[in-house]
């Protein structure tokens, strides 16, 4: 190193090197401490669901819930997911658990199909009117599903598909319309408009630029609709029990049907092991895909 | 074999076993009962059922209660007609008390198989709560209020009251039954009495549901069979419900008399009402599914399936020609009440579901707020009453 | 021959806001237009409605005589780059110079063989297999050209293709921008806020303020006669400096300003100017100084407020009275600010305003 | 050749016919959906829709029921509680997530995770765990603090608080996702510039920070108030409505008189008047934030 | 005088990464020092270092004889001007300037009294109700000054505060930072890439290549005598000319191309220059063209490749066989493209560099 000519080195003293870094410095005891206090709380209830149903019911009458079970039993497991009683139907869960994934499957993907190819237009097709639309699917996200029960019953009715599967995907792609649709807007307008620009130079139209260009930039959005709406469409049960019929019941409909149908005395290890296999799905999509989620969100999903 | 979807909301464990007599009654004719329970109560699976219906995709049968629940899909000409079967059957002559039919029967024809009578007059008591507080099992409604203190410092709870809105309701009809007596109720609920309803009978009522209030403090339960088991398990002293509630003791292995006692009409006036569950057969265009229908409402009221079913469910027959042998002490207390002719309409049959809906909205939170005065309620009710049609 | 590019009364507004007022331009065949002016003024806008990515809302544009203004962009036979470059981030350097091609069912052969042929004139042939995250700033624009090159078009439009480079980077590309126009002989319209490239890029320039055109001229004619002030200020690095004062056209043309009084021999006014209070401009490399100085018709000794070395050059920053001006020297300089600096140009070399329209005199 | 202006119906024809099914959406169902359900709420629609009209009657009779009254104002403080507090729980967990922490995707992970559950889960759990016979009053009183009064779903007085409990419980994760990403959004230069400043953390946060987050908040708002309007699951399953009428809420009036109670008209007067609140609220907020500009 | 700020062997490390490697840098009192360099080479990072808002891995800082190795930002008596502005976007001009002083507890009416100087010295009085969406680029990196302004700190930090301008803004406020140190005399440390900036601002340059400075002399040193080649084709717009030989010192210093052999008469060598291959750099504007060409001791005979009017000048891309030149001419050359044009310098003027080591002979 030529030329750096320094001065006298009259000045070294004090510290030097990095900041000491206790690694239990105050702030950070502050900081992991609230951490570890508030995610023990938001465990409790996963926890008191997962003791409940490996404890035997007179174990439960005994009380503390938060207690661990003295003797593991899977029977509430067992009996939960397989042989659980509605009316006469002794089936258990099993019955619903494709079911669910029947519908689940293609409303998630009509849903994604449908709110993105909007948001898509929206983004970068704004024709005239645009804006109108797009409030009103906002508007709609506020509107309880209830009041719309029967003017869709009707609806079904009149375009035939009332009863079957589909009239179930159109019902959960009506309902998912709005957030979807927003969440994509936001992300497709925060991708460069000049790419967009570019593939229509390049000659591709509405379709071509969709589906080659947008959608394969847009996988984490992609991750975020996906998992909003697996979880939506898997816990959704007024839907599934009132647009289809009993053979296309999902899993929550039996779940309704363990936890309500009170046979004596609340099986409460029956219910949460219940529960537990109900939210198994959307839980271990949590659990794998969390961090596509975040990511997902953060990439666009909230830039209004 | 045709397959019948029938849809239901009897899911606790004595109306599922009630259930199944009547599925194995119906798959013995050969064809197949596929059930469709939907839990919950009428409420969860009555817009389930309306949906189905209007959107032309019904079930080949559904319960409801009888009475004007299905008036308008009557109308709308959307349930069928089942005077054939009825005649074939020859209903008219075996449905006692024959007021169960007429809640069938719109403009002379008839829509319905009606398939047992609940009561809601019954006052459940546990023997042994008021053993361990060391008072006389109560023999009416006063006894009763009386035996409350014993039974608070006893640890017991001495009226077990889940909090959904129609048990309170209930309580408050058994007691108008039985302490202002049923013409009051019929006058009320029938004729829409403003006067009947603002006058010192209803006031008395009204005095006796602020008791049941002090009586019922303390019941953290929201169903009604989490009640029940309360006056099984013996930590209340009795709970005011419908025999329905008698399928729970029975699937508790309880025996009538022993373990526990039952006041029809609250021990004061012996009354029941006949209100009950109907089927009703939507209109399909599938021949065979109509003849399964028919199938079905036969079955329904034929002699073995009713004794079968009521024995399970609680409830009493529809049919006064039953041999019903195997009935228990409370069970008979009923049919003999019933063949004396003690029967009175039921709230369902004299109220539209809107008025029902409106007395549970006031009277659950009656019960439930110690600061509303039994006037201010009556005045409510009055209300209730004037707007009802 | 007709013109490449032809733009009649064209009109954009953004709801309320019109951002292009009534623009005309021309463009000949083969031309390497810049459209040059501030931010905001409306060149992208412009760019855009050449290229159909933006509506019109009055007026026409031809391309080659063939009214576009409704066509698809990609019916206009353009090819456009962009500053951000633009690139589709999931397919290959190949993927994007081919999209174009297979979108309007190119045989493949025929892709294949136009691809390599850009790739090989833009000699990026190394990396038509990596993705444009793998690619420096340089290596994309060059692929983004690329992109427009392959689709053999009569017209390449430019917006600001090389802002997001750095210097030096944008120093090269420029020049391989300008072989390449050499070779190539297509019509560019070329949009950019920086000067050196409009200047050295530019066959002819449009100077562009709040969506209309001030000026269409070569780099020449717009740097030496600007036809307004506005246009003199915006163009050239220090700006120019202005005397305010009056020029008197009675006899022989004379300037009167605050500081001194000048005849103005040998400035070649425009057709018929009148006289009246006017801005005398004159460019900082216009400026001599130091013995050189004495040797000018107009003269002031004046006081060194600032000097900035650039290493090539010197620029001093000196006033005499109120009048301040920037003066470029010599990279050798030795001047220091407080120094005393006599300084001198030629009327020749200046140009003069119109105070009121600001218009050449 | 496309010398003139085509028709302003045929621009964009690709996009507008892949809108369609948005389109149908928004007109057939929210707004034709809308109307109807106005529509009825003039008739004494019973157990079918039928055009029997009553003009006001249904709202007459809305505005004079008590339970109406409290819904509304359960709505009210169950909204405003909500709002605020998942607002200020979820930024400060996205604050304390954003520390440059050592596992964070784990404590993210389990902050979000309720999420996953409907609310009918959520409120069966905290059903449970707020019973006091067995959930946490028990427990407490059994450690020997005998007076210890925790029965939030028992006691009329404080069930929406109980109720708020599980549905913050549920949602605060996916806020504080949301707001995570917007403070990763933020510009790293303003955290220098204020730590420059000598401005503390927290001072930052609250004066700079925030105000910079606004899109967020928005998208944030428009989840999290519509869940609120929508509120019914959570009460169904945790209260049912009660103690007495103490935790019911409009979507469940709602609900009871259109099913329950057979009175569609009275259930669509109920569902209008909701309607029409956050009509008043949403369409101008949207006209401004969604129209007039072009891009984001 | 002790140094203003005292780097001592500073070491930053990012995980694996050293981005600083035993850094040392004297800044005087009151000088303006510029850091210049290609992107990622670490400029930034030092100027986080000096800040205080990167911890260090290695090394002390000394700001004013105090060792500030672990102080706060805050406390170190430094204001800090970045490139995004970083102004708070919801608060008032006002707000902005005064945010820092308030939380430090300075009485109100200094507060006011401080923002009030502060204003005026950047004439952004009119401003100060305004919020910052609501002010042009310029006005906001003024306010951004501001904010280290009114805080009275000894040491101002820059980190490319006019990168995000526009070329016009940029050299007009490049003149108003130049004045505010003129005035205030404080050290300023000043990152850029933009050599302009560094030639015109700095008292002295630091060139920074990898976490480490090349050479930190004034701007005249730097572009005259590089200590390096890479900083003699950093330095210097077009780029210096080389020509690659052999340098023979064994009698009269001589160097042989592969064009042509010349004698090295009047260059000034390092202290002990040893031979060998070497590069011959030129700096475009060294050279001379034409007639003059033929009076200087080196001379070529070249064509025309490209010529770039830019107005003030005019460039050309020359070669003569393959050795290529880039030649800055008048602004009023008729040079054109293909022309011959014949060149010459001074080996006085050029600077030679080793081969291997890249250092100046
Ligand atoms: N979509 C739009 N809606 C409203 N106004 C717009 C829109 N696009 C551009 N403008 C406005 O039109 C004017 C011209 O914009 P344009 O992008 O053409 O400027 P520009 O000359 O390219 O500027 P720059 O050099 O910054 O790129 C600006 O004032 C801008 O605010
Ligand atoms: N937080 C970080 N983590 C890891 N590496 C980093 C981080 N910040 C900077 N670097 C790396 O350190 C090197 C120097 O970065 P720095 O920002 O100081 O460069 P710079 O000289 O300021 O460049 P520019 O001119 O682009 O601003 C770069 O290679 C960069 O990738
Ligand atoms: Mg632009
Ligand atoms: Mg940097």
């Amino acid at each position: 190193m030529p030329d750096v000519v320094l001065e006298p080195r009259t000045l070294v003293e004090g510290p030097s090197g990095p900041k000491p870094k206790k690694r239990l410095s105050r702030r950070n005891i502050m900081i992991y401490g609230t951490l570890i206090v508030i995610c023990l709380y938001y465990l409790l209830p996963l926890y008191v669901m997962v003791v409940t149903s490996l404890k035997g019911m007179p174990e439960i009458r005994l009380g503390n819930i938060f207690a661990p079970p003295v003797e593991i039993t899977f029977e509430p497991w067992v009996k939960a997911w397989a042989q659980a009683c509605t009316g006469l139907n002794c089936e258990g869960l099993s019955r619903g658990f494709w079911n669910s994934v029947r519908i689940t499957i293609p409303s998630v993907l009509a849903s994604i199909v449908i709110a993105s190819v909007n948001g898509y237009a929206l983004a970068n097709w704004r024709f005239k009117g645009a804006d109108l639309f797009f409030t009103i699917l906002i508007f709609g996200a506020f509107i309880p599903y209830q009041v719309m029960l029967y003017p869709i019953v009707i609806l079904l009715r009149e375009i035939g598909l009332y009863g079957t599967l589909w009239g179930l995907v159109i019902v959960h792609t009506i309902f998912g319309m709005p957030i979807l649709t927003l969440l994509f807007r936001n992300y497709f307008t925060s991708l460069p408009e000049e790419l967009f620009k570019a593939a229509r130079v390049d000659g591709a139209r509405f379709w071509g630029i969709y589906f080659r260009i947008m959608v394969p930039m847009s996988l984490p959005i992609f991750v975020v609709a996906m998992i909003l709406q697996v979880t939506g469409i898997w816990n959704d049960f007024l839907f599934g029990v009132v647009y289809t019929k009993p053979e296309f019941y999902p899993m929550t409909v039996q779940l309704n049907n363990i936890v309500n149908s009170v046979q004596g005395v609340k099986e409460y290890n029956v219910n949460m092991a219940a529960t537990l296999l109900t939210g198994l799905v959307p839980l271990i999509i949590y659990f794998v895909s969390g961090k596509l989620f975040v990511r997902g969100i953060a990439a666009g999903a909230v830039k209004g | 074999a045709t397959e019948l979807e029938v849809t239901h909301w009897w899911t606790s464990g004595g109306e599922a076993a009630a259930v199944a007599e009547l599925a194995k009654a119906f798959d013995a004719t050969g064809n197949t009962w596929v059930d469709g329970a939907i839990a919950g109560s009428g409420g969860t699976a009555r817009p389930i059922i309306v949906s189905r219906i209007i959107g032309g995709d019904p079930m080949g049968a559904f319960q409801f209660n009888h009475g004007r629940q299905a008036e308008e899909l009557i109308e709308a000409g959307l349930l069928r007609d089942m005077t054939d079967v009825a005649e074939a059957e020859g209903w008219k002559d075996i449905v006692n008390p024959p007021s169960l039919l007429d809640g069938c029967t719109v403009d002379g024809r008839i829509y319905c198989a009606p398939v047992n009578i609940h009561s809601w007059q019954w006052l459940w008591l546990s023997n042994k709560a008021f053993e361990d507080a060391g008072v006389a099992v109560p023999t009416n409604w006063d006894e009763y209020v009386a035996a409350s203190d014993a039974l608070r410092e006893a640890g017991k709870l001495p009226l077990a009251l889940g909090g959904q809105p129609w048990q309170a309701a209930g309580l408050f009809n058994v007691l108008t039954v039985a302490l202002a007596g049923p013409d009051v109720l019929v006058k009320i609920y029938g004729d829409g009495d403003t006067e009947m309803a603002a006058g010192p009978e209803m006031e008395r009522v009204f005095q006796a549901a602020a008791d049941a209030r002090d009586m019922s403090q303390g019941s953290n339960i929201q169903d009604w069979n989490q009640a029940t088991n309360m006056v099984i398990t013996d930590t209340a002293g009795g709970q005011v419900m419908g025999d329905w509630a008698q399928g729970e003791f029975a699937v508790a292995g309880e025996v009538a008399g022993e373990d526990y006692s039952c006041l029809p009409g609250l021990g004061v006036n012996a009354l029941i009402d006949t209100a009950g569950d109907a089927f009703y057969f939507p209109v399909v265009d599938d021949p065979d599914i109509t003849a399964a229908q028919d199938v079905l409402a036969a079955t329904l009221l034929s002699p073995e399936t009713q004794v079968a079913f009521n024995l399970k469910k609680g409830s009493l027959p529809v049919r006064g020609d039953v041999d019903l042998t195997a009935a228990n002490d409370c069970m008979n207390k009923g049919l003999e009440i019933l063949k004396a002719g003690n029967t009175l309409p039921s709230t369902t049959q004299l109220n539209t579901e809107d008025t029902n809906n409106q007395l549970n909205d006031l009277f659950v939170e009656f019960f439930n707020d110690p600061s509303m005065t039994p006037e201010d309620a009556q005045a409510r009710y009055v209300d209730i009453v004037k707007s009802k049609d | 021959m007709e013109p490449s590019i032809s733009i009649r009364d064209l009109v954009l507004r953004f709801g309320a806001i019109t951002v292009l007022n009534g623009l005309n331009l021309d463009v000949k065949q083969g031309e390497f237009v810049v459209l040059l002016g501030s931010s905001g003024c409306g060149k992208s806008t412009l760019l855009n409605c050449i290229a159909g990515l933006l509506d019109v809302s009055e007026g026409q544009i031809f391309i080659n005589g063939r009214n576009v203004t409704w066509e698809e962009p990609s019916d206009r036979g353009i090819g456009m780059v962009f500053q951000s470059y633009a690139l589709y981030p999931q397919m290959t350097v190949e993927g994007n110079l081919s999209f174009g091609l297979k979108n309007a069912r190119v045989p493949k052969a025929e892709v294949q063989e136009r691809v390599a042929r850009a790739a090989k004139t833009l000699q990026i042939e190394p990396l038509l297999k990596r993705k444009p995250a793998a690619l420096s700033g340089g290596q994309r624009q060059r692929v983004a050209i690329g992109r427009a090159l392959v689709r053999d078009v009569d017209v390449f439009l430019f917006d600001e293709p090389l802002s997001n480079l750095d210097a030096k980077l944008r120093a090269d590309l420029r020049v391989e921008i300008k072989q390449l126009h050499q070779r190539l002989r297509n019509t560019m319209i070329y949009v950019t806020h920086d000067q050196i490239e409009a200047m050295t890029l530019a066959d002819r320039i449009a100077i562009m303020k709040g969506g209309e055109v001030l000026q269409f001229d070569t780099p020449n004619e717009i740097y030496n006669r600007p036809a307004s002030r506005y246009v003199a200020e915006f163009i050239g690095s220090p700006t120019m400096n202005f005397l305010e004062g009056t020029v008197d056209l009675s006899e022989a043309p004379r300037f009167a300003g605050s500081q001194a009084t000048f005849d103005l021999d040998g400035y070649s006014f425009a057709d018929r100017p009148a006289g009246g209070p006017a801005a005398f401009g004159i460019r900082p490399e216009h400026i001599v100084t130091g013995p050189e100085a004495a040797a000018k018709p107009i003269r002031f000794d004046t006081r060194v407020d600032l000097v900035e070395p650039l290493g090539s050059d010197t620029l001093a920053w000196v006033h005499a009275g109120d009048q301040s001006f920037w003066v470029r020297m010599d990279g050798q300089s030795a001047v220091r600010s407080g120094d005393s600096l006599p300084i001198g140009f030629d009327p020749q070399r200046a140009n003069i305003f119109d105070m009121q329209t600001e218009a050449r005199l | 050749m496309a010398t003139d202006r085509p028709l302003s119906l045929f621009r964009n024809m690709a996009a507008k016919i892949a809108a369609i099914p948005m389109i149908l959406t928004a007109m057939v169902v929210f707004v034709g959906g809308t109307f109807w359900t106005i529509t009825y709420s003039f008739t004494n629609s019973k157990l079918l829709p039928r055009a029997n009209f009553v003009g006001f009657d249904q709202y007459e009779r809305l505005w004079n029921s008590s339970r109406w009254l409290v819904s509304i104002e359960n709505l009210m403080i169950y909204g405003i509680c909500s709002l605020i507090l998942s607002f200020v729980i979820g930024f400060l967990l996205a604050a304390l997530l954003d520390q440059k922490i050592r596992y964070e995707d784990a404590f993210r992970t389990i902050l979000l995770y309720p999420f996953a559950l409907s609310f009918i889960v959520t409120g069966l759990v905290w059903q449970w765990i707020l019973n006091p016979d067995f959930g946490i009053q028990f427990i407490v009183r059994s450690m020997g603090w005998e007076s210890f009064a925790f029965d939030p779903l028992y006691n009329p007085k404080i069930v929406i608080f109980g109720v708020l409990i599980a549905g913050l419980w549920q949602g605060t994760g996916l806020i504080m996702v949301l707001m995570l990403a917007g403070l990763r959004g933020i510009d790293q230069e303003i955290w220098k510039a204020s730590r420059v400043d000598g401005i503390p953390a927290w001072k930052t946060y609250v004066f700079i920070v925030i105000p910079m987050m606004r899109p967020v908040f928005i998208t944030t708002l428009v989840i999290v108030a519509s869940g609120i309007v929508r509120l019914y699951d959570l009460i169904v399953a945790q209260t049912g409505g009660g103690p007495g009428l103490a935790s019911e809420v409009p979507a469940k009036y709602v609900y009871d008189y259109m099913f329950q109670g057979q009175n569609l008209g009275q259930g669509f007067a109920a569902s209008t008047m909701m309607l029409l609140a956050v009509a008043v609220v949403i369409i101008p907020w949207a006209m401004l934030e969604f129209g007039g500009k072009k891009r984001g």
